[in-house]
């Protein structure tokens, strides 16, 4: 769906007017961002137990004090295995969306600023990658390369950089174009100086924010991977992987699916308040 | 100017002849919620307007006068607290109704209905996306006036009632397709479509050329001898002058002076009435300070016959358009600028004033022409060449903003020439900006600020400043102080002349403002149609104004 | 029936898993023949004991599939999904009861030489087929040259047919079929429905047989939607149903929808909804739930063969180390896996053999088994003795990783399961055992070009012959499925071919004994096939390829 | 100009199928092995037959040649998997496929106009709920929305079988599945074009016509918000045939979703191939359907087009 991230990073939620910053709308999500993050530095700070410790004496345990998530069809403790999850599914949507990003910056600059014939080649090249639905793209790419982590971060990555470099490239062509990059050539700077010292940099800015939608969204398609069987490889405690185990016991242990379904939708969730709340504080500070 | 008022004088939907107030504002408040409580903006103001009357309200920007219009039709905006003693519009039949306490159902038939609002710049206050004709219709609509088959033709009489050609075309055109002129009439004709008493313009002719400026405003003094009470609120006290049977001077939130057009501007009582004339450039002003009382030293007396600093000659600039027909931006155009010295350019919009700064700039390739600094090439040479050369040049726009990079803070800003063209150490970089920040008249903690940060007239200061940091010989200012209220704009042009007189800056002065050109230049060329029309000292030019144009445009300047 | 002990002759291949859904999408077969399925009594629908409840005719079923097939016409496809489909659809010339017995169906009658080289099949009179073509000798042959005409592209079909060397049609009742060497296994394969007679009509003038099909059967097929289901009508005039069919005449049902539904929890949804009647692959969380439900039966039936296990890479990496192998063996908790994951429906294994195979030889049970302190002393013995943060061991800087190559598409979630508990089981003993699935190309490549450590698969036969296909160097892929890469049980597997009586046994007694003992592989669980089923649902049979047979199927009200 | 366009579209389609045959080649393993089942059941002279019926045994480029040529006459060839030619297998999954993709989007359409006029700009807190339920659903899989809806209106309250055929009844549950992420993102996306809208000058000067809130944003607004949805209900519409793969796994729906899992997993390239052709033709026309419904919107637009 990041096809349409750019326009979906327009959106704004929250109020125009007023500081983003004492909104109450930042801080929870903030804090809940943090909870991830620290999750996937210190995972064994919030269990102590290990993710793929079988227990076939507690099999498919509701949620209590010893298993706050219960178990799953293993008896593993499902609490564990989403703190656990966290890295895999945060590192593969944010190293999907730095590849994703990193891919279209130099895409997007190239398609952007090159000589009009290599240009004309580019964007006809992301013309043709945006031909294919991403998911299309990424399990094309997983069938190429294999199921795996490390190949579903570059499938989800590589699937989206044509939409990020898209954006790059109309913002540096709107930044190409504009006074300060003029009043730069009058004031003597280089063109190469200009495009590393002006260009990138302000046609980068507005992908921040919709770097931190686009993690959310990576975490989705990563995901929808798993459920389709084309994803991370078990006993990988991956989000997409928990719900598509935990799809077969809806009935018998529907906390299996149902709790991580909710860390997934609530760290989306955060991460995308936190993405637009960026985006107000960006345009806060640019606009009188 | 044509104006056709021979509508339909249809008996309810007619402007009443009759006189009498039709507006009565006593002791209004409009405040806004913020973090410290409830802050007025309006400060308990009080007037009014009768049949046939034009009343100004003078005021720059933040004074309050915007809001007060609005205020009038129940829009001040949302959380807004207005409070009168008395807010009273008379009725087509000319009882007064009080228009406190309404409802938003009651507003609605107020809107339109009993009083026009005219906006500002009618490209952006039209709805882009729908036809003149429906545009204008609109209000006919919403207040049900006239069954639908009959609106086409309404529709045309109002529109040759503004004074538009051809209303059946027009009407089915678009805004953006119409010039500024003709927007505007449409866009007045909307506002007159329901036949309302009171008619309230807001800086109506501000985005307009001088000449169109001259239609419009003829068109408001004839709604008003029609029978039209009118709220004129305006920035430039010339168009008030020109247009106002009253004035009334707005400064923070409150009338500081009141009263008859003629007696405000000939004998102002109030310190800042005062200040606000004398901050207006024009002949009178040559030679003395704006923005403090007191005659300005003379200029150093410039050595005769030298060379020019900057010599453009026979430049042609062809620009393309999307349906691939050619416009000349300029074509012929020869300019000298001698050392010291400031040339003037004018022109309408249009007139390719802009493209030659570029071309001077050599951020435009002339299409033919060259143009020499200190005869020497300049236009043919490569940018390479030519980059090291590019600190005496250097130019200061309308809008800093925009050639500001946005993640720059005002020390980065000024420190980019001197990163560029001098080997200076970081802690002297740092010395030069805190150097060149005093000269331009700011405090030193602006340094650390972002220019999103500082108001239009610092950052203007801090574009100068950057200009000055190269220390160049001359400065090619485009339309410098055009976004500017008028007092700033006084400092401003102060400053720029301060400085020239004590750097000895050469200035090639872009301006379709009449006043601020003569206040500043030495020669002026009046540009048209990307021709010069007429190029002669600056006196000559407008006392004696040769060209048939130049009389035209000279006669269009609304006098104060 | 011939019992002579000809290796290839009896034994139908079974895709590898009877549960999981896309297994049987596409012709996993394996090679060749068949063999009876043994019914192996473990559960009876419980209609089938219900006396005295007569059949009623009338009613939809509407049946949950687990999977989809793309290809309708069985002659062209070896999905199972097809074959349960069709079996509805098509007649075969002879039917084979669930007590293995051959009877008559389209052929009344017929003969087999001695060497098993010519089959003469003596038709029924009065068939037709749905369009109205009349079955004759010339429409049986018709369909056999088609199989085996290249153009056709009918590789399952064709392997049935075996290498024929000449079909004919004497007169319109008789049909012959000769072999140049003898062909024990046609029998069986006549009898299953890719075999099965269509329309000759039919076949002459439609241009794709993908979405259709026309036979002589019981029911005729209204629409085929892939990915969807289909829907099959009864015909009213069919009155030539198999010899082992508890009734004659037109079907009881009105009509059969088969409806795929791939989720899991959607299918048990519709069926405990009463949305479906039938489904197949319980998911196994819900087995007691289903069969403590009194609307719901589960009918399991356990298959003889190859158990599901995992085939250790004897000719490379750890586990050509022997003590790894039985390290490996030992670290496994296979009975506790298999109770975790198949919550009880399934049982598991402890030879190599399922319990109903024959010369299935018991003692084997007690020679193995879940022992981790067995797996440490065999590891320390083999040199890995090194231990990383993880509890991984190694020995000279080599990890202690082995490589599990699957078929990522053949493999359910349950099998996951198991597999992961595997994982954890043995990560205790210090193996890293990664899972490595792949597709179906990338799994034969893989095993084709020896780059795996372990693989799993399973056979359904009732025949020890079965273990020559998983254990004699000739299968060695890329030439069959000695994914263990064994070579030292030629000698006894091909001795025990002629053998006969109580040497046979002993030969086989050994072969299981040298298996497990050697740890070429390690046995998981029994496999055996779910069906689910609203207790309205009655008369159930089962077919030869262990698929249950509608005919004789009824709703009661 | 036209030719132009074509010129542009060829290229893309060319591009796609180039992308995906390398792409195809790429994937390890033997294709035999798929076409056949996986398993080596055949023996050498069919193995041979059917290497040589699907051109498999033609050098790479005369395979990518061969199938160009072949593509520019219409003719995708034979699905392996189907053994039928790949624009019939195509075309019978498209039904469903379009019949699903179309009541979500114009469900999805539905619901987004109503939420954001109801919203857009005012009644703050009802805007609040709406904007958190939206993010809400756009941050839950869609899967797991299928499987709930599933659960709690199939199963437990029974309203909706999931059985019972191909009519309206059974779309019902897929379609509000899969428009459900499309309507939060449409309406976050119109209300945010309606409250810039609503910024505009123009806004103001209706206002001062007398024209109520609502006129105001029927009249005036909608259009101007229009522009924005086109291009995202083009874009989203030329996904929804992807994100169609998730919907009907869940629901066990046929359609183009379920096809191009299958092919993808099994490798056949044919109808791969004639997949992504068709994804990418449908994606070039929604932009060219999406283009012109921008000069039908933006009389601006007309007079640079021209």
């Amino acid at each position: 769906m990041s096809q349409a991230l750019d326009i979906v990073a327009r959106v704004r939620i929250g109020n125009r007017a007023g500081n983003p910053w004492r909104a109450p709308g930042l801080v929870i999500p903030l804090a809940f961002v943090l909870l991830l993050l620290a999750a996937v530095a210190l995972p064994h700070w919030f269990t102590a137990l290990a993710p793929d410790a079988v227990d076939t004496d507690a099999i498919l345990l509701p949620p209590g004090p010893a298993h706050w998530f219960g178990t799953d069809q293993l008896g593993r403790d499902v609490f564990t295995r989403v703190v656990y999850g966290a890295s895999q599914s945060l590192g593969i949507g944010i190293g999907a969306t730095l590849i994703g990003c990193a891919g279209g910056v130099v895409l997007g600059t190239a398609a952007g600023l090159t000589p009009p014939v290599l240009q004309r080649l580019l964007v006809r090249l992301i013309d043709i990658l945006l031909a294919f639905p991403e998911i299309l793209l990424a399990l094309l790419l997983i069938a190429v390369l294999g199921r795996g982590p490390t190949n579903t971060l570059l499938a989800v990555g590589l699937s989206s950089i044509a939409g990020y470099a898209r954006l790059v490239r109309s913002q540096v062509l709107r930044v190409w174009q504009s006074g300060y990059v003029e009043h730069a050539v009058s004031l003597g700077e280089s063109t190469p100086a200009i495009i590393a010292r002006h260009v990138v940099p302000n046609a980068v800015r507005p992908l921040v924010v919709l770097a931190t939608i686009g993690v959310g969204n990576a975490v989705l398609s990563a995901s929808a991977l798993s459920f389709i069987g084309l994803g991370v490889v078990p006993p990988a405690a991956e989000w997409g992987a928990l719900l598509a185990d935990g799809r077969n016991f809806l009935d018998t242990a529907p906390w299996i699916s149902f709790l991580p379904a909710t860390v997934v939708a609530v760290s989306v969730i955060a991460i995308t308040i936190l993405g637009r709340r960026l985006q107000l504080l960006l345009s806060h500070g640019s606009v009188p | 100017m044509n104006v056709q008022l021979v509508g339909r004088q249809d008996l309810t939907l007619a402007a009443p002849a009759s006189r009498g107030t039709i507006l009565e504002v006593e002791d209004l408040h409009i405040a806004f919620p913020s973090r410290l409580g409830p802050r007025e903006v309006v400060r308990g103001i009080s007037f009014q307007i009768g049949a046939g009357e034009i009343l100004a309200i003078v005021g720059e920007s933040g004074s309050g006068k915007s809001v007060t219009a609005r205020a009038l039709v129940g829009l001040a905006g949302p959380g807004s607290q207005v409070h009168a003693k008395a807010l009273r519009l008379a009725d087509h039949d000319g009882e007064p109704r009080s228009l406190t306490g309404l409802s938003e159902r009651q507003w609605s038939r107020i809107r339109g209905r009993k009083i026009g609002f005219v906006l500002q710049d009618a490209l952006v206050s039209l709805d882009p996306l729908r036809t003149i004709g429906r545009e204008v219709g609109e209000p006919l609509l919403t207040h049900g006036l006239l069954p639908r088959n009959e609106i086409g033709k309404e529709i045309e009489t109002l529109l040759a009632r503004v004074g538009i050609p051809d209303p059946a075309v027009r009407a089915a055109q678009y805004p953006h397709e119409l010039s500024g002129g003709l927007r505007q009439r449409a866009l007045i004709a909307s506002a007159l479509a329901a036949r309302p008493r009171l008619l309230i313009a807001d800086e109506p002719t501000t985005a307009l050329d001088v000449t169109v400026q001259q239609q419009i405003l003829g068109v408001f003094q004839a709604l008003a001898k029609a029978g039209h009470g009118i709220l004129l609120i305006t920035h430039d006290l010339a168009v008030a002058a020109q247009l106002a049977d009253r004035i009334a001077v707005m400064q923070n939130g409150e009338l500081v002076e009141t009263g008859p057009a003629r007696a405000v501007l000939r004998d102002p009582r109030h310190e800042y009435t005062q200040r606000l004339l004398s901050a207006v450039p024009s002949a009178a002003t040559r030679g003395r300070w704006l923005s403090t009382q007191g005659t300005r030293p003379a200029k150093p007396p410039q050595p005769e016959r030298v060379e020019p600093i900057l010599a453009l000659r026979d430049i042609a600039v062809r620009f393309t358009r999307p349906d691939r027909s050619v416009t000349h931006a300029a074509n012929g155009v020869s300019l000298h600028v001698h050392p010291g010295a400031t040339l003037g350019i004018v022109g309408e919009s249009g007139s390719g004033k802009t493209t030659i700064g570029k071309v001077a700039l050599a951020l435009r390739k002339p299409d033919a022409g060259e143009v020499l600094f200190r005869g020497h090439a300049w236009s043919q040479l490569s940018e390479r060449q030519r980059r090291p050369l590019r600190r005496h040049i250097q130019t200061i726009v309308q809008d800093p903003l925009n050639s500001f990079d946005p993640r720059y803070t005002v020390e980065r800003i000024i420190e980019q020439p001197l990163l560029l063209h001098t080997d200076l150490a970081k802690a002297e970089r740092s010395a030069r900006a805190q150097e060149l920040i005093q000269l331009v008249n700011l405090p030193p903690d602006v340094l650390d600020r972002r220019p999103t940060a500082l108001s239009g007239g610092q950052r203007q200061r801090v574009s100068i400043a950057q200009a000055l940091a190269s220390e160049p010989d001359l400065l090619i200012c485009d339309e410098p102080v055009s976004a500017l209220d008028v007092t700033t704009q006084a400092q401003v042009l102060d400053l720029l002349i301060a400085l020239q007189h004590r750097l000895g800056l050469a200035m090639l002065f872009i301006s379709h403002d009449l006043g601020v050109i003569r206040h500043m230049s030495d020669r002026i060329a009046v540009m048209k149609d990307g021709v010069i029309v007429e190029t002669g000292p600056a006196d000559d030019v407008f006392d004696a104004p040769k060209h048939d144009y130049t009389r035209r445009l000279l006669a269009a300047v609304p006098r104060l | 029936m011939n019992q002579s002990d000809h290796p290839t002759r009896h034994g139908t291949s079974q895709p590898r898993d009877p549960r999981t859904a896309k297994a049987r999408r596409l012709h996993r077969r394996a090679v060749i023949a068949a063999i009876a399925i043994l019914a192996t009594g473990s559960t009876v629908l419980a209609a089938e004991n219900q006396v005295g409840s007569q059949p009623i005719a009338g009613g939809t079923l509407t049946f949950g599939l687990a999977s989809d097939t793309a290809i309708i016409d069985p002659s062209i496809t070896g999905s199972s999904i097809t074959a349960l489909i069709t079996r509805n659809l098509v007649d075969s010339l002879i039917g084979q009861a669930e007590d293995n017995r051959f009877t008559p169906w389209l052929a009344e009658r017929w003969e087999v030489n001695a060497d098993n080289t010519v089959y003469t099949f003596h038709l029924r009179r009065g068939v037709t087929f749905s369009d109205g073509t009349p079955l004759d000798a010339a429409a049986v042959k018709f369909n056999f040259d088609r199989i085996l005409d290249p153009k056709t592209t009918s590789s399952y079909s064709k392997s049935l047919l075996g290498p024929v060397a000449e079909i004919a049609a004497p007169d319109a009742a008789t049909v012959v079929i000769s072999y140049k060497q003898s062909f024990a296994p046609l029998l069986q394969g006549l009898s299953l429905p890719y075999l099965g007679i269509q329309s000759p009509t039919y076949l002459r003038e439609v241009k794709s047989t993908t979405n259709t099909v026309v036979g002589s059967g019981p029911f005729v097929l209204e629409s085929f939607t892939k990915g969807s289901g289909s829907r099959l009508t009864r015909r009213a005039d069919y009155n030539w149903g198999p010899g082992y069919a508890a009734h004659q005449g037109p079907a009881h049902l009105d009509a059969i929808v088969f409806r795929y539904l791939p989720e899991s929890s959607v299918r048990l949804g519709a069926l405990s909804s009463g949305q479906v009647q039938a489904i197949d692959e319980v998911p196994p969380a819900n087995f007691r739930s289903v069969q403590a439900d009194n609307r719901l039966q589960v009918v399991t039936r356990e298959n003889p063969g190859v158990n599901r296990s995992l085939f250790l890479n004897t000719s490379k990496g750890p586990f050509a180390d022997v003590r790894v192998r039985q390290a490996f063996q030992s670290a496994i908790d296979a009975p506790n896996a298999v109770k975790a994951a198949y919550f009880g429906s399934l049982k598991a294994a402890d030879n190599i053999f399922g319990p109903s195979t024959l010369y299935y030889d018991p003692k084997i049970a007690q020679s193995w088994g879940f022992d981790p302190q067995k797996a440490a002393k065999l590891l320390d013995e083999a040199g890995w003795t090194a231990k990383d943060g993880d509890g991984i061991r190694s020995k000279g800087g080599e990890r202690l990783s082995v490589r599990f190559v699957y078929d990522a598409a053949a493999w359910g979630a349950s099998d996951l399961t198991v597999a992961q508990a595997v994982q954890f089981s043995v990560k205790k003993a210090g193996f890293d055992l990664q899972l490595d699935p792949v597709d179906a190309g990338g799994y034969t490549a893989r095993t084709a070009a020896n780059d795996y450590d372990l693989t799993s698969l399973y056979y359904v036969r009732a025949e020890p012959d079965i273990l020559r296909t998983v254990f004699h160097s000739a299968y060695i892929p890329p030439n069959g499925a000695n994914n263990a890469r064994v070579k030292s049980l030629d000698e006894i597997l091909t001795k025990a071919i002629g053998a006969s009586g109580d040497e046979r046994k002993r030969l086989y007694g050994q072969a299981q004994a040298e298996i497990i003992g050697q740890a070429y592989a390690v046995p998981l669980y029994v496999v055996a096939y779910q069906l689910g089923a609203s207790k309205k649902l009655q008369g159930v049979s089962w077919a030869t390829n262990a698929k249950p047979n509608l005919y004789d199927a009824w709703l009661s009200r | 100009m036209a030719l132009r366009r074509f010129g542009i579209i060829a290229a893309v389609l060319w591009g796609a199928a180039t992308i995906t045959f390398v792409a195809v080649k790429a994937i390890p393993g033997d294709p035999v092995a798929i076409l056949t089942g996986g398993e080596n059941v055949v023996d050498a002279a069919e193995r041979e037959a059917l290497v040589r019926q699907f051109g498999l045994d033609q050098p790479l480029p005369v395979q990518y040649l061969r199938y160009i040529g072949q593509a520019l006459r219409g003719d995708f060839g034979d699905s392996y998997q189907y053994r039928q030619p790949v624009l019939e297998v195509i075309g019978e999954a498209a039904g469903p496929t379009l019949q699903l993709a179309g009541t979500a989007m114009a469900l999805a359409l539905g619901l987004a106009f109503v939420s954001a006029l109801a919203t857009a700009g005012r009644r703050k807190g009802l805007r609040t709920v709406l904007a958190g339920l939206e993010l809400a659903v756009l941050s839950t899989p869609v899967y797991w929305v299928g499987l709930l809806l599933l659960t709690v209106f199939s199963f437990y309250l029974g309203w909706f079988p999931i059985i019972g055929g191909e009519g309206i009844h059974a779309l019902i549950l897929p379609a509000i599945a899969l428009c459900l992420p499309l309507a939060a993102l449409l309406a976050q996306v119109l209300r945010d074009g309606l409250e810039e809208a609503l910024l505009q000058p123009f806004a103001l000067t209706v206002r001062t016509r007398g024209v109520s809130e609502t006129q105001l944003r029927l009249r005036h607004a909608l259009r101007h918000a229009a522009l924005a949805v086109s291009t995202l209900t083009g874009t989203l519409f030329a996904g929804v045939l992807a994100g169609s793969i998730l919907t009907e796994t869940v629901f066990g729906r046929a359609g183009v979703g379920q096809i191009t899992l299958q092919a993808i997993k099994t490798r056949d390239m044919p109808l791969l191939l004639g997949l992504v052709m068709l994804s990418a033709l449908v994606s070039v026309l929604i932009n060219l359907a999406v283009d012109a419904l921008y000069l039908l919107i933006d009389p601006r637009l007309r007079r640079a087009a021209r």
